[in-house]
């Protein structure tokens, strides 16, 4: 239980990657699948950037002069996670483009409904 | 001069990424077929070059933009890096100097454009895996890779290609959110990114943290498997490749696959090391799951009514062969991973680019109406023998070779129980492709109205199979160099 | 110049077949000259490189210490290669006379060639590993053969050759695995591989050596292997006499032998004492293969069951691991294939002259097709083992190993089974000679089902056609107009049934030749 | 000396030259036939001065791998002079006698073939030249047996054959312990080396002594010898009881003899069976009618006299040189009154083409000429004093008399007592057969078709009565050669035998005393049923247990069904688990984990498709199982088939909608959790 409570980040990313993934797995509508995977990957991304959080420091945002290095959260995480909310968001994109055509094939985006369709 | 040849394996990711953004500029098809061939050839030359000079003097480590290690990005360059580099450009060639032929009549004339940019863009992420020595890199080039993979299937435009893509997709989007959650905690503990200082971060204050290593390899283990078509989370390879364009199955089934177990065994052997491999099952769990990949694998593959399904499931079954060498845990067992990948990777090639002119030229898609089709293409189906002749491990040919040290190696470690699975699969093997074999060139009532040579295909199309064929069988005949090559250059 | 005398006869038939393959080069008409020209040319090669040749071994292909094309001639070697090639000559004379009436002779003879040269290599290889190369090879050759005919009972009988044979192969690469993880080296030494027994584990010796006897033993139509050789009865007699009564099970027991002496050396196996695991199987297969050679009443069927048991002799005969035991077991390769071949031929020439397949059908053809089935008889009295043929020489050193191996069990097996070959054998001659066919043809048939021990007629029957019935003593033979084959058929039939009576009576040729094996192996 | 190999290749040349003359001209291959064997005749006499005193033996090199050994002593050579001169005599014969019958050519092909492989087996010296003319010789001669080619011939020639080759295999095994215990093949040097070996040599004497047993037809072994020589044409059913019959016991007492020299165990179990052979032959010959068959059992019943001489010589030891002669004489007399007989015999069949003693009765009334030839045969059959046969009995019985000096057991006394009996018995059966022929007048015959006797048929019958005559006259002109080899081997000097005394005589009335009695008594009361017209004997032996019908076949029988059941079980074992491991295989990898397109089978556990799958697989097996047990199957499936009909809707209803997506999403779980669980269950 204890390590449960001092790093309850994690616990917590864990936690929303579980619920992306269950709405992913029950929804069987295209749009709410594409939606559980932002959540699972908004998830990661909290995780990763939480890493490199030090109480008590600011973000890395020069606003008046630049303050000494020790001012400042770890940049390293936060600067990844930029690269892999790019990822994400390409890869959203790309989901929703095929659910288009999906929609102009099939004329639906229920998955059972195709399935049943594709079928008979 | 010798920095010059360092440049080779950054220049060509660079010159790959470049023209694929500039081939859609042109409007020609006839410009875009020239320029993609030209290009593709520069690589592979200047790949084979530098693969010479590996063999001359050894592996290196090369600063992209001269940033020192643990800030900039760093590229590893050995004789294995050098070597998978080497076949990807060389099996990319053959597959568009194939298609060169065969496209028009699957894709629309306008996508043709998108399809070369797709397959440069795959291409360079690919090799980015394959050279990266940073973990990070190596997730970005990942889900490059997995886009481009997804552009080539559906670049058909059929239901069944959008239905694949998607599946493909999330598959794909998981599994690289579980490598992101282990690069996570591998950060977490070690605080770097590049490859060699996390493992001395690791080594020096591994007591603490056993659980989170463990549970960081498992998740790389599963989100890699998941794109290496690992045998239970292969679902998504038939249906891809059922689908899909056969050059693009061809390239999906011989190089997508392939790259990510490259990055899996540098994760394992550069990341953690064998110290802490050896300490814990990850690597049993491998072989078992290789070991079930061999034995089902083959069984579906048997039981399937397409031809193309049918080659797709063979790949799961032989990926579970790579799965098995690197499970063994021991030198030999990796090295015949990796030649396993080489022959793989020629032999697939070559049986699904056969496939697929038999698809086209006669229209069909399932094997029982491929009955006969040795009298009227019997040059193809030759080829498609030679190469499914490998696949069951006839002695001259790559596939007796890897199944025969994988052996000595299963014995080396100690399992010689795993003798009778190799036995076993190899013999599963033959079940499924000798049918085909021999409907296709004997019985009185499959051979009934078929004209000899009626649906040859010119000789200048099959040329890249009779080349591909050809480097299979010196594969098989060198394999003491290849293997002794790798050898120099493996990690443990 | 000698590493090119080495390669030529395997090379020769290969591009012979190449040739054959192609229609513009060879017309229809010029094949069978000339598979003959390449036939003979390949034997006169043989020779040349068995005897005339300096250069005893050479290394084609040495790419790693196991994958290594290497070939090496010793004694073992010119006598399987000589048998073949004699053999393989006769067989393509019958060849061309029998597929007159057969479709796609051109592709039978295509891979009639590539099959000599496959089983030259098997005769020529020097390694386990060359071994294995050329077996898989052999397989895979010899398939379009057994499904030459293309019926749908051909393709699956093909199937049900193919699935053993790999099975077979299998075991063998099993056993090779380990014999190789064990001693490093696979290259075949006169007295085996293993100097000193102690520091090697011995039962995976004894694991390898089970595997690749039932590897090997597939091919040899061991027991519960077995079942293959009877189906494959459905392909063209000339195939079925030369595969399945030389080359491919000769090739399954010449493998056996060298893997026995060669490999691991008799003394080894002594010392492992594997073989009371493997006497069971080969005593079955000895004795099972007459009894249910009697069911049969197909008489190629019936060949076939009776190549099992004989086969199983010859197993027998290596098992006994002494000097006569091994002469018995090589003399025994080469009679039985000569006998089994005449015996083959014969039953093709009935077939092809009168399209009859079954004993119930033949009875009173003796009169009509009478060479035929003189050789038919000497063979069948030959493969029983009465003294004067070759049968019995072999059958006598069988026993003496046996002996020596102080085992009365074996000869009990070697002449009960000789008892049934004589019950499954005789009666086929006695309906041919000695049953006139017209008035007692339903009593025939009772009889030919019912398990009829009958003997035959020791040398020439020759049949005059009856006489009629008048006193006066003049009335010269009208021979009735013969049924025999044409010279092309009937010329091999009677060469192989004198050679078997010559075997017979002057069997020290062959024995003194077979010292120089025994040298080897002992 | 070469004359041996001449005499061994002579007749199989002439077996070839015959048929090749046969085929153009049947008068000229006949002359050919029987000068060739006059001629072979005349090269066997010319041999007689050189092996007077000594054997003589010739070798020719590695034929056969050991290479021919010929070797010719008296013994040797009285059986080949008997095979020679029978030969000579029943060619003439049969050129006479054939004429009816079919394939005639072939007859003499294989008749001179015999001819070579018998002259074969007297002369070989090495045990394997020994086993391939014997076995030869049972090859050749069943042709003869099988010539008539009906359905009885052939009933006789299988079981001739079956015994020949069963014999032959058992010798074999002899031959190859033989060989192994004594490393050499030449009977000579293996008859020094056996004594040393201890109690094996009684293995491998019987073994050894099993083939010729049966060609001599001792007693469980003889079931084969009425049906040959009655299913064979008359000179050639003459040969098998002349010639053949010897080479058996030639075989014995090379055994007995040369191998084992004179071991007391054997000579008791050969006299024995002698004994039996006598009486079993004897009864038997008194039962038959038909005329072939009563001398068929009559041979049967000489050769135990003839065994019971070996078995003398054996328990006589060192003074059995008396009894081997005397084996020796009775051997050939019994040769030359056989062969006599059954040409008596061909001639009826020849005229009349029956062999019931009923039919023919009264037939030979007044034929004087061949009346007169079959009394000598009959009366030195009976050993009459005057005829051979009384010569050699004599000899026989003084042999007994000596054993019983020797021994003074009471065993020889009876077995005496046993011998006059048993020639009794030959007197009976002989009269019954001479009085039903020549005696008794029958309406139909009165002397017709006296000249359908040819000449040619009566001279060799002349030849062989004249023969018997002088014998019995003159012994000791025959018994010289035979007393002096005797002494040659090594037995003691016997002093000279007076065959003609007082006591010789009275012996022989007494045996056809007691056979007349029997005649009287049992053959005229018992077996001969008076009606109006005139007796008729009937046989009562028919119904009685035959050996092989009863004992041998259906053993034979029943072992190998139980055989070829366990077998076929094997056969056909692997073939069954084969298909069932492939359909197994097959109907697992059916079942597509990812839902392709056909519904009915989803994420469906494997037993319950195997369950389904497996039914209608095993409604195909039964097709290739035969047809009878096809029923009970049958029966079964119906019944599986209703309830698996439910089991299927019950599977497909239970499975909740999944589309193909989602379900590879819940694979990913479940193997993500099982890869974590793998990992830490097992890890630690």
């Amino acid at each position: 239980m204890q390590i449960l409570l001092n790093n309850y980040m994690i616990v917590g990313a864990i936690f929303l990657f579980g619920i992306g993934f269950m709405i992913l797995l029950l929804h069987n509508n295209l749009i709410k699948k594409i939606i559980g995977m932002n959540i699972m990957d908004t998830s990661i991304f909290l995780l990763f950037v939480n890493l490199g959080y030090i109480k008590g420091k600011e973000a890395p945002i020069i606003i008046d002069g630049v303050m000494h290095a020790s001012g400042y959260v770890n940049p390293i995480p936060t600067g990844l996670m930029l690269t892999g909310i790019v990822v994400a968001v390409s890869v959203t994109a790309f989901m929703l483009a095929l659910t288009i055509k999906l929609y102009e094939k099939y004329g639906t985006i229920e998955l059972d409904e195709i399935q049943n369709l594709r079928g008979d | 001069m010798q920095n010059l040849i360092k440049l080779i394996p950054l220049a060509s990711i660079m010159i790959l990424m470049l023209f694929a953004f500039v081939i859609p500029l042109l409007k020609k098809k006839k410009h875009v077929y020239k320029l993609t061939l030209v290009i593709m050839s520069l690589v592979t030359v200047i790949n084979l070059i530098h693969v010479v000079y590996i063999a001359l003097n050894g592996g290196y480590l090369f600063d992209v933009g001269h940033f020192p290690a643990p800030f900039g990005i760093v590229l590893r360059i050995g004789e294995v890096e050098s070597g998978i580099g080497l076949l990807f450009c060389f099996i990319n060639l053959m597959v568009l100097w194939y298609s060169y032929f065969s496209l028009e009549k699957e894709i629309k004339s306008n996508r043709i454009g998108f399809f070369h940019t797709l397959d440069f863009l795959l291409l360079a992420s690919l090799l980015g895996i394959v050279f990266t020595y940073d973990i990070f890199n190596g997730f970005v080039f990942l889900e490059v890779s997995t886009l481009a993979a997804c552009g080539i299937i559906v670049v058909k435009d059929k239901k069944a290609n959008i239905k694949a893509a998607i599946k493909y997709l999330i598959l794909s989007s998981l599994g690289s959110g579980l490598v992101l959650m282990g690069i996570a905690f591998v950060y977490s503990i070690s605080g770097h990114l590049s490859m060699s200082y996390i493992h001395e971060a690791l080594i020096q204050n591994a007591e603490g943290k056993h659980n989170l290593i463990l549970i960081s390899m498992i998740l790389f283990t599963v989100g890699l498997g998941i794109k290496g078509a690992m045998f239970p989370l292969h679902i998504w390879l038939p249906d891809a490749h059922s689908s899909a364009p056969s050059p693009s199955s061809a390239i999906l089934s011989a190089l997508v696959i392939k790259a990510p177990i490259i990055f899996l065994i540098k994760v394992y052997y550069l990341v953690y090391g064998t110290t802490i491999l050896s300490g814990t099952v990850v690597l049993d769990l491998v072989l078992f799951l290789g070991v079930l990949g061999m034995i089902f694998g083959s069984l579906f593959a048997r039981s399937q009514k397409e031809l193309k399904r049918m080659i797709a499931y063979s790949s799961v079954a032989q990926m579970g062969y790579i799965f098995f060498g690197i499970g063994l845990g021991n030198k030999l067992g990796l090295i015949m991973a990796i030649y396993h990948i080489i022959a793989h990777a020629v032999t697939k090639a070559c049986l699904f680019l056969s496939a697929g002119s038999f698809i086209e030229q006669t229209g069909y898609k399932t094997i029982d109406e491929f009955k006969g089709i040795g009298k009227e293409m019997p040059v193809t189906l030759g080829i498609f023998t030679i190469s499914s002749l490998s696949m069951i491990g006839i002695p001259i040919f790559p596939g007796f070779i890897s199944k025969w040290n994988l052996a000595m190696a299963s014995i080396e470690s100690g399992k010689i129980l795993l003798l009778f699975v190799l036995i076993a699969s190899s013999l599963l093997n033959a079940v499924y492709y000798f049918p085909i074999i021999i409907n296709g060139y004997f019985g009185e009532d499959n051979l009934v109205g078929k004209v000899f040579n009626s649906k040859i295909r010119p000789v200048r199309t099959l040329l890249p199979l009779i080349i591909l064929s050809v480097v299979m069988v010196l594969a098989g005949l060198f394999s003491g160099f290849i293997i002794e090559f790798i050898g120099r250059g493996i990690y443990i | 110049m000698e590493k090119i005398i080495m390669l030529l006869p395997l090379g020769v038939p290969i591009v012979g077949t190449l040739l054959i393959a192609d229609k513009k080069i060879i017309k229809d008409e010029y094949v069978t000259k000339f598979v003959s020209i390449v036939l003979f040319a390949n034997f006169l090669l043989v020779l040349t490189s068995l005897f005339g040749n300096p250069l005893l071994q050479l290394h084609v292909l040495g790419v790693n210490d196991f994958l290594d094309v290497y070939f090496k001639i010793d004694q073992m070697t010119r006598v399987f290669a000589l048998m073949a090639s004699i053999l393989w000559i006769l067989t393509a004379f019958y060849a061309f006379e029998y597929m007159k009436h057969e479709q796609r002779t051109r592709q039978f003879y295509t891979f009639f060639t590539l099959t000599l040269a496959v089983i030259l290599g098997v005769a020529y290889s020097g390694n386990l590993f060359t071994l294995y190369a050329y077996y898989e090879l052999l397989t895979l050759c010899t398939l379009p053969l057994v499904i030459h005919t293309g019926t749908e009972e051909a393709l699956s009988s093909g199937k049900k050759y193919m699935i053993y044979s790999f099975a077979g192969a299998s075991l063998v690469i099993l056993g090779m695995m380990i014999l190789y993880s064990i001693t490093g080296t696979m290259t075949f030494m006169p007295r085996g591989i293993f100097n000193d027994l102690s520091n090697y584990d011995q039962d995976l010796i004894r694991f390898s050596y089970i595997a690749m006897f039932l590897g090997f033993g597939v091919k040899a139509a061991l027991v519960p292997f077995h079942s293959w050789l009877p189906n494959a009865m459905v392909a063209p007699t000339p195939v079925s006499a030369l595969l399945h009564a030389v080359a491919v099970v000769k090739s399954g027991v010449f493998s056996l032998i060298r893997i026995t002496y060669f490999v691991f050396g008799a003394s080894v196996i002594k010392a492992v004492n594997v073989t009371q695991y493997l006497i069971p199987f080969v005593v079955i297969t000895v004795v099972m293969g007459s009894l249910l050679a009697l069911h049969q009443d197909h008489l190629k069927k019936r060949l076939a069951y009776s190549t099992i048991s004989q086969l199983g002799y010859i197993l027998l005969g290596i098992l006994m691991l002494n000097p006569n035991g091994l002469v018995g077991a090589i003399l025994h390769m080469i009679n039985h294939a000569v006998i089994k071949i005449t015996l083959f031929f014969s039953v093709g020439a009935i077939s092809h002259m009168t399209h009859k397949k079954y004993i119930h059908q033949i009875s009173g053809l003796g009169k009509k097709m009478p060479i035929t089935f003189i050789c038919f008889t000497i063979a069948s009295v030959s493969l029983v083992g009465i003294p004067p043929t070759n049968g019995f020489v072999s059958k006598w050193f069988l026993g003496v190993g046996a002996l020596n191996a102080d085992n009365l069990f074996y000869i009990f097996i070697l002449l009960l089974s000789a008892f049934f070959t004589a019950g499954y054998l005789f009666p086929i001659s006695v309906t041919a000679f000695f049953v006139n066919g017209k008035q007692n043809a339903k009593q025939q048939n009772a009889k030919a089902h019912e398990i009829v021990v009958e003997a035959s007629l020791e040398k020439e029957a020759i049949e005059t056609s009856d006489h009629s019935e008048q006193m006066d003593h003049t009335g010269a033979s009208i021979a009735s107009e013969t049924l025999d084959p044409s010279p092309f058929m009937l010329v091999p039939i009677v060469i192989l049934t004198v050679i078997i009576v010559g075997l017979g009576i002057f069997p020290n040729v062959v024995i003194n030749f077979l010292g120089g094996v025994i040298a080897d192996a002992f | 000396m070469n004359t041996l190999v001449y005499i061994l290749i002579l007749p199989l040349l002439g077996a070839f030259i015959g048929y090749y003359i046969g085929r153009k001209n049947e008068m000229k291959r006949d002359l050919f036939n029987v000068v060739f064997t006059a001629v072979e005749l005349l090269l066997v006499i010319t041999l007689f001065p050189a092996i007077k005193d000594q054997a003589i033996e010739y070798m020719v090199p590695n034929i056969m791998g050991t290479g021919l050994h010929l070797k010719v002593d008296m013994l040797r050579y009285a059986m080949l002079f008997i095979s020679a001169l029978a030969w000579f005599l029943t060619t003439m014969y049969s050129t006479q006698y054939l004429i009816k019958k079919k394939n005639r050519n072939r007859y003499y092909f294989f008749f001179m073939l015999t001819y070579a492989m018998t002259m074969g087996v007297f002369m070989s010296e090495n045990i394997i030249n020994l086993f391939t003319f014997f076995e030869g010789m049972s090859l050749t001669s069943y042709a003869l047996v099988i010539h008539d080619e009906d359905k009885y011939s052939h009933e006789a020639g299988k079981s001739y054959l079956a015994m020949a080759i069963a014999g032959g295999l058992v010798m074999l095994f002899g031959i190859f312990l033989a060989f192994d215990y004594t490393g050499t093949l030449d009977i000579g040097d293996m008859g020094k080396i056996m004594p040393t070996l201890g109690d094996i040599r009684y293995v491998i004497a019987l073994l050894v002594m099993f083939g010729f047993m049966i060609k001599a037809s001792v007693f469980p072994l003889h079931t084969w010898l009425p049906k040959a020589y009655t299913a064979a044409p008359t000179p050639s059913s003459a040969l098998l009881s002349g010639i053949l019959l010897k080479t058996g016991l030639f075989g014995i007492i090379i055994v007995l003899v040369e191998l084992m020299n004179f071991d007391i165990a054997i000579a008791l179990l050969l006299y024995c069976l002698g004994i039996i052979n006598i009486f079993l032959g004897g009864i038997l010959a008194i039962m038959q009618r038909n005329v072939k068959r009563i001398i068929a059992y009559s041979s049967m019943s000489q050769t135990g006299f003839m065994l019971m001489g070996i078995g003398l010589v054996g328990i006589l030891g060192k003074e059995g040189g008396l009894a081997l002669s005397a084996t020796i004489l009775y051997m050939i007399n019994h040769a030359f009154f056989k062969i006599l007989l059954f040409m008596g015999t061909g001639i009826i069949y020849m005229i009349l083409g029956e062999l019931s003693i009923n039919k023919i009765s009264g037939f030979g009334r007044k034929k004087y000429k061949l009346g007169i030839f079959f009394l000598i045969g009959v009366l030195g059959l009976c050993a009459f004093p005057g005829f051979n046969g009384f010569v050699s009995k004599t000899l026989l019985h003084e042999a007994i008399l000596e054993a019983h000096h020797s021994t003074h057991h009471i065993f020889f006394t009876v077995t005496e007592y046993l011998f006059i009996l048993g020639g009794g018995l030959t007197v009976a059966y002989m009269l019954k057969l001479f009085v039903a022929i020549f005696v008794e007048n029958n309406p139909e015959f009165y002397g017709q078709y006296n000249e359908q006797v040819h000449k040619r048929a009566l001279v060799p019958m002349g030849i062989l009565a004249a023969l018997i005559l002088c014998i019995g006259l003159f012994p000791n002109a025959i018994l010289e050669p035979l007393i002096n080899y005797a002494e040659y081997i090594g037995f003691e000097p016997i002093l000279h035998v007076k065959v003609y005394s007082s006591e010789s005589i009275l012996y022989s009335m007494i045996s056809l005393l007691i056979g007349i009695l029997i005649y009287q008594l049992i053959i005229r009361r018992k077996l001969y049923v008076k009606h109006e017209t005139g007796g008729a004997y009937f046989n009562p032996s028919l119904g009685w247990f035959n050996i092989e019908t009863d004992l041998f076949d259906p053993i034979l029988k029943i072992l190998y069904k139980l055989f070829s059941i366990v077998f076929s079980l094997i056969d056909n074992w692997l073939l069954f688990t084969a298909k069932l491991l492939a359909d197994g295989f097959k109907r697992i990898s059916d079942v597509d984990i990812v839902t392709s397109i056909n519904r009915e089978v989803k994420w469906v556990p494997k037993e319950a498709s195997l369950m389904i799958k497996g039914i209608n697989a095993k409604a195909e097996d039964l097709k290739n199982i035969d047809p009878k047990m096809k029923m009970e199957e049958a029966l079964e499936l119906e019944m599986f088939k209703e309830q698996s009909s439910k089991l299927k809707e019950l599977i497909v209803r239970g499975h909740f909608k999944m589309t193909s997506i989602s379900n590879s999403i819940f694979l990913f779980g479940i193997v993500v959790v099982f890869c974590f669980l793998f990992v830490y269950v097992i890890g630690n």
